[in-house]
């Protein structure tokens, strides 16, 4: 399997993140290939959202670099890199509470994206996508917890990215549910989107790509297929148990 | 077997916004249910409706036989109720703090023996017991607000989510902790989850879809449901 | 769509107050009143921007007051400028203060409120300070008597009402509102949204101590003699808060109802029955925080009329 | 005068700690930012003078008195505002404006009963009490009331610390301040323990008040903006809703006060705000403030 | 102006129930209620314009010590009410943002104890000073006692307002001038409530008298201190003991004013010779039939401005606020009060008053009050060093 056929859209060199004296990324390295979906996974605490939260400008690292498209972006302001073509989506989701579905989704499409026509157009193809439509003059603090994580979502694509980090987008979800998402993160893919998926639920990472990263305590450990996943033996005794 | 839990005609909402339209269960003591429901279905708002986060605005809920439909939320959790919420924990308190907390009615050297218990199940939290419970990841908080649900010793245990966002590892050890618990302290659980694993320790399910339960029985009958099968255990 | 009525209504209701203001002294000639509440009302709306959009709640708002009372007071004092220029400096003078607690909006929630209260304080201590004799006149006090003009500077008043209702009516109907109000929600999901969070919350910080600047150059024209305990009371932020949250935050015209209902009231009940006065005042406060907590406009929203 | 400076600048700082403290337990517990705080350290003050007065109290008599009827008096009044409050879209800015009404309304109160004027008890109550007027520390006198409202602070603030981290209640406290509806279902009766501490920091407000005579001079009804601004300095100095945090920022602000009148008397007053900017900039969350992750 | 006699004489004027003018504010005020009774007991004061008795109506409002608050209210009694006497509330600091009021709307302030000199400029004739001299002039008997009694290192401590301040840089020049050693001077800010350690870094100077210039809340609690510390001096002066003696005495008890020296004014000075109302002792007595209290400083200062008020009526021949001002240029220096001399300059400001330099010296359970100094108006001699 060739992994650089478009070159690598993202790469991450030696990042480390420290809160205090613990190490949450403890020199991770990864690349990203352009118009693929990578998946995420690793035990609970391994550094996984703390990696989402450097790349997107949320946390600063303490060493290493994020390089995007050839270019060093490292450290530099959230709103920079989300104009840069990056975006994410939050574990615990944050929407803007006070503002309705589609206010959550404009502000997005106003600010987030460099060009700025079509702005109309970018809102309604965001609300379709996730499906919330219907939801569009609710406000944010009305939904889900699993309707808030795609508005979430749904304020990334509104940002045009080239690059979305999803973060645990289907905890909690039914099988149905799981095979909708999937179909969806497909169809951005198809789309042109790059994508890196942190999931838990290996079937669900299955059903979206074929390569996987796993991570333990803050480093890389593993790279490969889901299937040669499962029969790693360190995958298997720090992330999937006996 | 006696009904511990035992719910009529349950109405709630926020607002104007009606969400649980006439929900009737009823649990009986011991056992172990699933509760299964699309999102959005009311899953959380008929957990938080029981515990009295949320206030019912028809109907009944029964708790050891006593009527605690208007009771306030510390009295109904004196009475013997556990329960764990979405997000289940105190951020700017330590881990060893929250943990204690959940032990609130007990005594100390109970809490300690409890307190090892889970560190057992749950390393992380041993490594991590000084740290503020507000900067754990969203699996550690997980296991934290799993731990805290069993500190003390309740008839039931009412679960929001307890899998979703814990890697496949600590799956297994939630549901561990579960059976151990069923076993060994006939402790009641209730058990909002989508997670197929949970299926295996359910002795009844019920679906909730669009506010009413439209489902109730074994995971044998929820299989031989077509509808239900495909939704809940996915088509392969 | 719904933006441009909204922008139509604010203007025709800024039109009201100009033409209403510009009639009120032939009927009831206590201009002092008059202007005072035109203070208050500008001072709302100026407050509204920062606070009412982007959360950020200025405790120390007089601070920009008197820092432009000051600055207008100096200009005249020190560099013989004509009043009108005196008041746009004294707007600019509040807004390089502004500038200058930037970094002040790096805090949240109460932090925020406390450390911008003491920001005022350390103003006003510094402004007070009876070794700045020579520049600030210290804690004795400025006057402008020769140059006092109470019908010319009630008129400036009106100006800088108008334009402080013109900025809260562009803020409220556009996409810079959309990305305050985003601010106040979540800062970090605002900046995922691409919205340069320092930039824009500085601007409006910028505005919101302008216009307190500007309504304190103009007061310092229109009493002519005045202290720095005048013009940093604390009273005047508290006021102003009051008069915000009692109207409705994030509209126009809630701070306007606010001042107008609470200023009145101040006024009339004070003169007519000063030891009752403030028992009163405080109840109707406390009674307005437990049954109306939203603002009188929320009445309205609630029988679903929008107010601009 | 340095060490006179620093024994009395702790001293003193011990008072405001103590002043500070009933705000900050309260904004800590309930997220409420009670702007009546200063009135009540008047309130305090204004029941000392008047049993002292009418009885010939001596303020060490009217402290446990002081304290039973304000710990009622505030935990009565939580029942009257706090609950509606909570349930209001923005609680804490809610509570920015009522509380301003409730100080309104006390001031009012007092002046129209018992007028606007300066009161004080002497000064020397406490010398005639235990027959000296002054002691002396590392070769510095000090009037012997610092000694006795020191004490009686560090009493107090021993008595908070053992409520908040030793008792079941203190605990229950502070997991409502962490989170209030998490502590609802831990089986917590959040209403009641946040009404003590409710009461626990008026009656901490009021015997501010009842010390107040010894540190700061008179009382007159109109105090309370003043003593509200400057606790909110010093809670904030410490760590919002950490109440041994405010025991540090009282006696940085005391000190702080000391040294500014020794060496430049004209600027004292400025020299608590510019401390507590510098303090906030560099270090947001107070000098014993934790920050907490939200992503 | 009109030709017809009003139905009243309407006097508006302002007062403080609350904030840091309030007990100085609302004695002054009282004072002024009084005469307004006295007259109008009488059937009115007499106006010379109109050749008759006219009732007086007072009109007044409470402005909580707050300039900006009284700006709008001398602006409502000027442009409502349409007073015809306009009396200034008490003080320098609410008396300021009258005072350009009053000369745009061209209505004649009667100021009581607005003392700052800033407000008395030769191109505006619409304010004269009743009650008081102007700050500045105070310290002038305190100083030629120092200089006379050769008492050397003195230390002052004021503070920082325009009141305080005036009387601080009178004191200092006069003594600079005399060759008077000054080892201590500070300003201190007014709202200043504990002295403690000023207290001991003005020790630390080792002077023979200490002088504070402040408001009576810094009097009282420089004075406290000063007892609990247990520092002794040779000499203490505070400003408000002459003025407002009870509330002192009441604050910080007999043994902290002993030996300690003030400005001493009425009904500590006892004017029984006058030529304008009523004498002190007849003073007291109706006072006290009116209110049940004695009678304080300001009591008196305010009862002055009605006697003043009630001359200039009695005296104007055109009923137009320019005739007033003239009137009052007409009894300038001549008439006596049980305030002392009423004297102004062309700019309205007091000149004929002068505070003589007090001490109280213990007798029985209570205090004696000594006037040191003049020597034309000594009772005793001053007991220096303080025992
Ligand atoms: N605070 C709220 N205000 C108004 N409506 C709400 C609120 N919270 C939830 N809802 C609505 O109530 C319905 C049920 O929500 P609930 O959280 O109970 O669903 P759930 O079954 O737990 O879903 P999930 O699987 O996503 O957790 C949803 O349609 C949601 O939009
Ligand atoms: N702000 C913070 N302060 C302190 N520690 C933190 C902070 N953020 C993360 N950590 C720690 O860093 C480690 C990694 O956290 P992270 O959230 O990246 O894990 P994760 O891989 O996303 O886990 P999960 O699968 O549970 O979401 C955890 O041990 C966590 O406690
Ligand atoms: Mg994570
Ligand atoms: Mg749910």
């Amino acid at each position: 399997m060739s992994r650089n056929e478009n070159g690598a859209i993202l790469k991450i060199e030696d990042l480390i993140k420290k809160f205090g004296n613990f190490r949450a990324l403890d020199g991770v390295s990864l690349e990203v290939d352009k118009g693929k979906i990578i998946g995420l996974a690793g035990p609970n605490g391994s550094g996984k959202t703390t990696l989402i939260n450097v790349v997107s400008g949320v946390y600063k690292s303490n060493d290493g670099r994020v390089i995007f498209n050839g270019e060093e972006i490292t450290n530099i302001d959230s709103h920079k890199i989300v104009h840069k073509g990056i975006n994410r989506t939050f574990q615990i989701p944050k929407p803007l509470l006070g503002l309705t579905v589609e206010e959550n989704i404009r502000v997005a499409a106003v600010y987030g994206a460099k060009d700025k026509g079509k702005i109309e157009e970018r809102i309604e193809y965001s609300l379709s996508t996730i499906g919330l439509v219907d939801l569009r003059f609710k406000k944010a603090e009305s939904l889900t917890s699993t309707q808030q994580k795609l508005l979430d979502l749904g304020r990334a694509l509104a940002t045009n990215p080239k690059l979305l980090l999803v973060d645990e987008i289907a905890a909690g979800l039914t099988q149905k549910e799981l095979k909708m998402i999937a179909d969806m993160l497909l169809g951005l893919k198809e789309k042109g989107v790059t994508l890196m998926v942190v999931e838990h639920l290996m079937g669900f990472l299955d059903m979206i790509t074929d390569e996987v990263v796993i991570m333990n305590a803050g480093k890389e450990i593993f790279r490969g297929s889901i299937r040669e996943a499962s029969n790693n033996e360190e995958v298997i005794r720090v992330f999937l148990g006996g | 077997m006696s009904v511990l839990l035992n719910v009529t005609d349950l109405e709630s909402g926020y607002g104007l916004v009606k969400v649980l339209v006439g929900v009737n269960l009823k649990i009986e003591s011991g056992k172990s249910v699933v509760l299964l429901g699309v999102n959005g279905a009311g899953k959380t708002t008929l957990l938080k409706t029981i515990v009295g986060l949320i206030k019912a605005t028809k109907g009944k809920i029964e708790f050891d036989s006593d009527d605690i439909t208007k009771l306030k939320p510390n009295k109904r959790i004196e009475k013997g109720i556990s329960y764990m919420s979405e997000l289940a924990i105190f951020p700017n308190l330590t881990i060893e703090e929250n943990l204690e907390l959940g032990g609130y009615f007990k005594d100390k050297g109970e809490n300690k023996k409890r307190m090892e218990l889970m560190f057992n199940y749950f390393p992380d939290l041993r490594k991590f017991k000084n740290k503020m419970a507000g900067s754990l990841s969203g699996g550690q908080r997980k296991m934290l607000g799993v731990a805290k649900a069993f500190m003390s010793n309740p008839k039931i245990v009412i679960m929001d989510e307890p899998s979703s966002g814990l890697s496949p590892k600590f799956v297994k050890k939630v549901i561990e902790v579960v059976k151990s618990f069923h076993d060994e302290y006939k402790t009641t659980m209730f058990i909002a989850e989508q997670n197929v694993s949970f299926l295996d320790i359910a002795e009844e399910v019920y679906v909730l879809d669009m506010g009413k339960i439209t489902f109730e029985g074994s995971v044998t009958d929820l299989k031989s449901n077509e509808r239900l099968r495909e939704a809940y255990f996915g088509v392969a | 769509m719904y933006r441009k009525k909204g922008i139509i209504y604010g203007l025709g209701i800024t039109l009201l107050v100009i033409v209403l203001f510009i009639f009120l002294p032939n009927i009831y000639n206590n201009t002092s009143f008059l202007f005072n509440l035109m203070l208050y009302m500008a001072l709302a709306e100026g407050l509204n921007i920062i606070y009412g959009f982007t959360g950020y709640l200025p405790f120390g708002y007089v601070g920009f007051f008197g820092a432009g009372a000051y600055s207008a007071a100096l200009a005249i004092l020190f560099l013989h400028f004509p009043p009108l220029i005196a008041v746009l400096v004294g707007g600019i003078g509040a807004f390089l203060i502004g500038i200058i607690f930037i970094p002040l909006l790096k805090l949240s929630g109460a932090y925020f409120a406390i450390a911008n209260l003491a920001a005022s304080q350390a103003l006003y201590y510094i402004v007070a300070n009876p070794n700045l004799e020579k520049i600030t006149q210290g804690p004795y006090g400025i006057s402008l008597a020769n140059i006092y003009n109470p019908q010319v500077s009630y008129y400036v008043m009106l100006s800088i009402l108008a334009f402080s209702m013109v900025t809260v009516i562009f803020i409220r109907f556009s996409d810079y509102g959309l990305a305050l109000l985003s601010i106040k929600e979540d800062r970090v999901s605002a900046s995922l949204a691409g919205i340069n969070v320092p930039r824009e919350r500085s601007i409006a910080w910028g505005l919101s101590s302008f216009i307190a600047g500007l309504s304190g150059g103009v007061y310092a024209w229109y009493v002519a003699v005045f202290y720095p305990t005048t013009v940093f009371s604390l009273e005047i932020s508290v006021f102003v808060i009051v008069f915000v949250l009692f109207g409705g935050i994030g509209t126009l015209v809630g701070p306007l109802i606010g001042s107008l209902v609470l200023y009145s009231f101040y006024n009339f009940i004070g003169i007519s029955t000063p030891q009752y006065f403030q028992l009163s005042y405080g109840l109707l406060i406390i009674i307005f925080a437990l049954f109306i907590p939203n603002g009188i406009l929320s009445i309205f929203e609630k029988r679903g009329i929008h107010v601009p | 005068m340095l060490s006179y400076a620093l024994i009395g600048g702790i001293m003193y700082g011990l008072y405001f700690g103590l002043v500070g403290m009933g705000l900050n337990l309260i904004f800590g517990v309930m997220r409420m930012i009670n702007l009546a705080h200063g009135d009540f350290i008047m309130l305090g003050a204004f029941l000392t003078y008047w049993l002292y007065y009418l009885f010939g109290f001596n303020p060490l008599i009217v402290i446990p008195i002081s304290i039973v009827v304000f710990l009622v008096f505030g935990f009565l009044m939580y029942y009257v505002f706090v609950p509606k409050l909570l349930h209001s879209k923005d609680p804490e800015m809610l509570s920015f404006i009522l509380f301003f009404g409730v100080s309104q309304v006390i001031e009012a109160i007092i002046i129209l009963f018992f007028g606007n004027n300066q009161i004080s008890v002497p000064s020397t109550i406490f010398a005639k009490l235990f027959n000296v007027s002054t002691f002396t520390l590392f070769g510095n006198t000090f009037p012997i009331s610092w000694l006795v409202v020191s004490v009686a602070c560090i009493v107090a603030f021993v008595l908070i610390y053992v409520y908040f981290f030793y008792t079941k209640l203190g605990y229950a406290t502070r997991a409502i301040m962490a989170n209030r509806h998490e502590a609802l279902v831990s089986g917590i009766d959040v209403n009641k323990v946040s009404a003590i501490a409710f009461g626990v920091g008026i009656a901490a407000a009021s015997l501010a008040g009842v010390m107040g005579f010894f540190m700061i001079g008179a009382a007159f009804p109109s105090m309370g903006t003043d003593l509200t601004t400057i606790s909110f300095t010093i809670i904030v100095l410490g760590a919002l809703g950490n109440p041994l945090g405010t025991v540090i920022g009282g006696l940085i602000y005391g000190v702080a006060i000391m040294l500014m009148q020794t060496y430049f008397s004209s600027w004292t007053n400025v020299l608590p705000y510019l401390l507590l900017i510098f303090v906030i900039l560099i270090k947001p969350e107070g000098l014993l403030g934790k920050a907490v992750r939200n992503v | 102006m009109s030709k017809e006699a009003p139905k009243y004489i309407k006097v508006g004027t302002l007062y403080a129930s609350s904030g840091p003018f309030a007990k100085p504010s609302t004695a002054e005020f009282k004072g002024l209620n009084f005469w307004v009774h006295y007259v109008n007991s009488k059937g009115g004061v007499y106006v010379k314009a109109f050749h008759k008795r006219i009732p007086v109506k007072l009109v007044a409002y409470d402005d909580q010590s707050s300039t900006a608050t009284a700006t709008t209210l001398y602006n409502q009694l000027i442009t409502q009410d349409h007073v015809n006497i306009l009396v200034a509330d008490f003080g320098s600091v609410l008396t300021s943002v009258a005072v350009p009021l009053a000369k745009v709307h061209k209505i004649l302030l009667f100021d009581v104890t607005g003392t700052g000199s800033k407000f008395f400029t030769p191109d505006n004739p619409y304010i004269v000073l009743c009650s008081l001299p102007t700050s500045g002039r105070w310290p002038y008997t305190l100083a030629d006692f120092i200089i006379s009694e050769k008492i050397n290192r003195i230390a002052i401590v004021y503070s920082s307002n325009d009141f305080d301040q005036s009387q601080a840089v009178t004191l200092h020049n006069k003594l600079k001038k005399a060759g008077v050693d000054i080892v201590y001077y500070h300003a201190v800010p007014s709202n200043t409530s504990n002295y403690s350690i000023i207290l001991h870094n003005i020790k630390a100077k080792n002077p023979n008298a200490v002088i504070e210039f402040g408001y009576p809340n810094n009097d009282i609690a420089f004075l406290q201190n000063l007892e609990s510390s247990g520092l002794k001096f040779n000499m203490v002066f505070t400003v408000f003991p002459g003025q407002l003696f009870k509330l002192l005495k009441a604050n910080v008890g007999v043994k902290a004013l002993s030996y300690g020296y003030t400005y001493p004014t009425p009904p500590l000075l006892r004017y029984n010779k006058v030529n304008l109302g009523m004498g002190i002792d007849k003073f007291e007595k109706e006072f006290e039939k009116y209110s049940g209290k004695t009678p304080n400083f300001l009591n008196i200062a305010g009862y002055n401005v009605g006697l003043i008020i009630q001359k200039t009526l009695e005296t104007s021949k055109k009923f137009n606020q320019l005739a007033f001002r003239k009137a009052i240029a007409g009894f300038s220096g001549k008439a006596f009060t049980l305030d002392g001399l009423f004297k102004v300059n062309k700019e309205g400001a007091q000149i004929g008053e002068m505070l003589p330099v007090a001490q109280f010296v213990p007798r029985g359970q209570g205090l004696k009050m000594n006037i040191v100094y003049p020597p034309s108006m000594k009772t005793a001699k001053a007991v220096y060093p303080a025992p």
